[in-house]
């Protein structure tokens, strides 16, 4: 299995990249996605996620094909 | 309902009177309510030079749908149109446009406001702004009124 | 500030955009908000033909000066326009446009609402309307929402 | 001493007249000033009254040469 994983603005920036593919085995969850995708480190608490284009709130369960996205505070307008 | 996010500069007024004609609510639009969101050449008390917009391609568009369906079931709205500027902005540049039509003020001004802040501090768009001495991202939008 | 009493026909967006032109606010006014009050086809229940509006000339004027003050001191505002048709209206025709332009988005549309609530509560204009079986002199204003 | 008195709307339609101007001694007020020129009757009380073009409430003193002016409730916008 495996989720495409997308990163914004400033996030972006930090982490130098803006799109991976990760692959997985059954169960896994938004905060280990981030662990796995990111060298062990926990995710900050400010961020905010989508799962396939709509933001989730939790460490929800993620399923094959999924579009996650993690960003920071929204700004435009 | 037409919502657009857009690359090129564009001018609000022309694009509601343009939106208007093509609606068919003659006589039933007693009222309309626009926001214009403007680049400012001052934030958060700096003096700013122009700025970058970064979009989510596809969620910004659906959240934005989101946003519009929300208002009409907590009001009565006829139609909106929302545009909002991605890419390289210059100062005075038009950022977004929100209008509401309405057969009353208190729909239509009421949803025109719930849109409006729901798009600054939900719709996945960042501002990078470009300073005197460099760049820096935007980290949340303000409260919306002069801090005195 | 700009404040007019109109017996012709205006386009609101036309007019926003060519006053905007001249205000000396580049770069400063972030956000503008705009109300357009539009002549319906119905009222209170009863399908309408078209309608005359009066007014108390100098009172209106000077009321509509007064609101727009008020709302100045009130919110921070760089400046208002204001147009209010008189004479004879037909259906879909504008009645009224109030423009707030503001730093912030927040000033710009609680002054918006403010100032067209007071103009519709206070300043003195009259509405007459024509029906299918004959005239009526509009008693008060709606509260400015849809009655479910 | 003299003020002009004007009515609007409805009430200019029923009265049958938009303009006049009514002569007094001194010490005349708002409500005397209505009886004065409407055959005695009491003023309605859902007119709004201005006198020289601000709303006043109460049962004010008029001085010469004011414009007092007699409407319904308002109805622009």
């Amino acid at each position: 299995m495996a989720v495409t994983v997308k990163y914004f603005a400033s996030l972006r920036e930090t982490l130098g990249r803006n799109e991976e593919t990760i692959e997985f085995e059954d169960g896994m969850r938004l905060s280990r996605l981030w662990k796995k995708a990111n060298d062990g480190e926990p995710m900050p608490e400010s961020l905010m996620t989508a799962v396939n284009m709509e933001y989730v709130k939790g460490d929800v369960e993620l399923a094959d094909g999924d579009e996650v996205a993690f960003f920071p505070a929204v700004t435009g307008g | 309902m037409r919502i657009e996010i857009r690359k090129e500069v564009f001018e609000p007024y022309r694009e509601v009177a343009a939106y208007q004609k093509i609606l068919a609510i003659t006589g039933k639009a007693g009222a309309t309510c626009v926001f214009v969101g403007t680049m400012r050449d001052f934030n958060e008390g700096s003096s700013v030079r122009g700025m970058t917009l970064e979009h989510y391609p596809g969620m910004t568009e659906k959240h934005l749908h989101e946003i519009a369906a929300q208002a009409g079931e907590r009001w009565r709205v006829l139609d909106c149109l929302i545009l909002h500027r991605v890419g390289e902005i210059r100062i005075d540049d038009v950022i977004v446009l929100v209008a509401v039509w309405s057969a009353h003020r208190g729909d239509a001004m009421d949803a025109c406001r719930y849109i409006i802040e729901d798009l600054k501090s939900r719709a996945p768009f960042w501002k990078k702004e470009q300073l005197d001495d460099g760049e820096r991202w935007v980290e949340s939008n303000t409260t919306g009124y002069s801090e005195e």
